[in-house]
């Protein structure tokens, strides 16, 4: 089955306004930016971004832009915000936070990559200790007042546990160093992050690839995303660029 | 309640050293972003190993000019270098030896703790906001088999962080092991916080008077050692 | 309740073929031991992508003499080879993709299966066992956006197999979809069984001599196409 | 670290009577059967198999071996008997099994891999579908009367899942292709299987490795394994054997 998509606009045509498009990357590592420039031409509205660890703080430009063209409706994520309190402050994105425009959900980082990874394994929920003792404990942390949502505690061996729930995006956006027409991918060094997970959760997972080879080069015990994961795959340029983020 | 005297402690660098004397060779560490980080600076050469959560083992120093990769950084977002022996890996996979108990030791900074092991640090109310970035912090408390904190032992505004009730939101509860500030070195017990080490120049006195929690001087009290 | 009468059908292979025109290319199939297994022979060369739950996609055929290696075998512990594009994984991956729902379509054997699309396939009590061989097959049934089954329509001691009520324990409950035999294909409606397709030389009236719950017949009944 | 064993009888000395060890490998493939022989000689009693699946038809010497001395208590295994009954009327393994002699304990074969990733990964309990409908929806099989443990359910959206618990091993033995002295791990093809799974969920991990090399020659991007999860690492010759089991 041949899943190569030539033109990133067709790649994504079917992305529609209200969608929940899973976001991979760790800062400025393994972010899929160029699929995320389509979205931003594309001009899909009230989306609901779901992250792992800031992706759109590597992709600040992109998120500049989705901010200001109102396309977000939602943002969920364990580091979204810049750590830099006064950086922040100038920041559109936690201005529209802070305004209540835009949702920003917030995991433990752990906690959202079991909630990924339920999504992929068939699995509705799982009890995990991340967040014993603080707020986490008794309901989802967020911005906007009312949209909290309990949360269930249950005792395992005398130890308190936490039930969290699959996240199951309707989109996945991956980025991966090396891909085949199958999907078959390998990620590069710490680019690897989220990207695995969200691929096998979501129900639509698009990744857009710097070398498109052919069938079996990728040596077969070296896979990191099997092919089965991946409906649709985009050859794109590597874009450089600066890695830090404050 | 603010503390006027400002008392003379070790450097940033100093609480690193001491933090990276209670690593034991072999061991496989988490190093949260701040003071923690500095740690990895005494270490180099020695026989421990570096996790860091975006999914790698084994994590180099950090990386300058030519040997820069944007493929490879650590969860900090710094570019960093690969040792003989790195290993990269998912999130999935660094979060189940995170909370599955493999990680020796975490450093984490923190912005108050109390006398039960209980800190704060992924939220600060003055910035304003109801949520916070938390990041892999309350994993890596929960999974931690010793929890150190690395930290300014009074706030540049003055305010005591060691205190006996939270007012900041926690990150995890009853977690603490131990207690590294430019002042002292403080052993969270079932008892209470006992102080260990005073930094050159400072008596208990000192250290309490800057701690919120009535602390238990051990009977071998000595100068933070180097 | 068991059939006097023997009625001839199609040989085991034939079932296989029938079964393998239900798959579109880019399907994404795993199918089990007995006659499912036989499928393959009848889908090489089509772009078709076999899943074995050890831990393989785009299994090959069966490996032969030189060939063989023992680090490479199908979930049926036989020797294959692998093919332009094989991947393997370890046995998480190979069950997130069958529980979170990848595969395309699962055929699997049966010892019985009734009008509401539950089937037994696990254990055989006449083993005299109160434990059996489950190996992945309850996974399957559970992930399978179409489960089929490819049996013989009537077991060797002349019992009957499709039934009203199961009296070997379930391997999945209302799940089945299609059921391919001998004699027949046999589609799980809400309503019941529907006859779709009968063997060569049979009627309606003969596969439901040997069908214990009551057939509805197709409007477009015919013989079964290959 | 070095984690390099070069006695295989020092790697396990502390296996001691009672201990649960999972036995990794699927059938004949990717079993660590050096390391059962050195289980043999050592004549721990009392032990409790943690299998996958059936890796002890593959490695039935072994298994023949454990039975005749009275080393297993129980076995637990999602395909643990011969297919053919004939064949399993013949086997000593189970006949200690209808005489109540060994337990044995099955579950459907990715609800244990799902058992082994919950030990790993702090996790104490987990949903799952699989065998809503059958027995398993109930209790936990076994041959022994009153050793069933009844099962827990709940329905999320309209449809039933099983609450599973985390099985952590005392110790893991692991087959791997390819290893170094920090315990860094590649397996070979199907050979894979349960290893990586059941080396992350043990509370110690022996691995034996066909090709023992030095630090940094496995492709950093392409380690199965991460060292982290291994204790031990012992260097063992290949041994070939038949691959089919009946």
């Amino acid at each position: 089955m041949d899943k190569v998509y030539q033109k990133i606009e067709d790649a994504i045509a079917d992305v529609n306004d209200g969608a929940t498009v899973a976001v991979a990357g760790f800062f400025a590592c393994g972010v899929p930016r160029l699929l995320l420039k389509a979205l931003i031409n594309k001009g899909t509205k009230n989306l609901t971004l779901a992250c792992g660890c800031g992706p759109m703080l590597g992709a600040a430009d992109e998120l500049k832009q989705l901010v200001k063209n109102k396309q977000l409706k939602k943002v969920i994520d364990s580091y979204g915000l810049y750590r830099s309190a006064t950086k922040g402050r100038e920041d559109s994105f936690e201005q529209a936070v802070r305004d209540g425009e835009i949702e920003l959900e917030v995991y433990p980082m752990g906690t959202l990559a079991e909630k990924y990874r339920a999504a992929a394994a068939g699995v509705p929920a799982v009890y995990l200790p991340t967040g014993v003792g603080s707020i986490i404990e008794h309901s989802t942390i967020t911005n906007i007042s009312g949209k909290s949502i309990p949360k269930e505690t249950r005792v395992f061996n005398g130890r308190t546990y936490i039930l969290e729930y699959a996240l199951k995006p309707d989109f996945a956006f991956i980025h991966a160093h090396t891909g085949d027409r199958e999907g078959n991918l390998k990620y590069s060094k710490t680019a690897r992050n989220f990207n695995p997970v969200m691929a096998a959760a979501a129900k639509v997972t698009i990744a857009e690839v710097e070398n498109l080879v052919e069938l079996g080069i990728i040596d077969s015990d070296s896979v990191h995303t099997p092919g089965i994961y991946i409906k649709r795959i985009v050859p794109v340029p590597r874009i450089d660029f600066r890695v830090s983020i404050d | 309640m603010a503390n006027s005297v400002k008392l003379e402690g070790i450097p940033r660098e100093m609480i690193a050293l001491r933090v990276s004397k209670e690593i034991q060779d072999g061991d496989y560490v988490n190093l949260g972003i701040g003071i923690p980080t500095l740690v990895s600076n005494w270490i180099e050469g020695r026989d421990i190993i570096l996790q860091s959560e975006i999914g790698m083992l084994k994590t180099g120093p950090l990386a300058y000019d030519a040997d820069v990769n944007q493929d490879l950084i650590n969860a900090s977002c710094q570019p960093v270098v690969e040792l003989p022996g790195t290993v990269y890996f998912d999130i999935l996979e660094s979060f189940t030896m995170i909370r599955g108990g493999r990680m020796s030791m975490v450093v984490m900074g923190a912005l108050q703790v109390n006398d039960k092991g209980d800190y704060a640090g992924w939220a600060n109310p003055s910035r304003g906001l109801d949520v916070g970035n938390i990041g892999g912090s309350m994993d890596l408390c929960v999974g931690a088999n010793k929890l150190f904190l690395a930290m300014e032992h009074v706030a540049v505004d003055g305010k005591l962080k060691i205190v006996k009730h939270l007012t900041f939101p926690p990150t995890t509860a009853g977690r603490v092991n131990k207690i590294f500030t430019d002042l002292a070195v403080i052993e969270v017990t079932p008892k209470g916080l006992l102080l260990k080490e005073v930094a050159p120049g400072l008596t208990a006195a000192d250290v309490q008077s800057v701690t919120e929690p009535k602390l238990i001087i051990s009977p071998e009290l000595k100068e933070i050692e180097f």
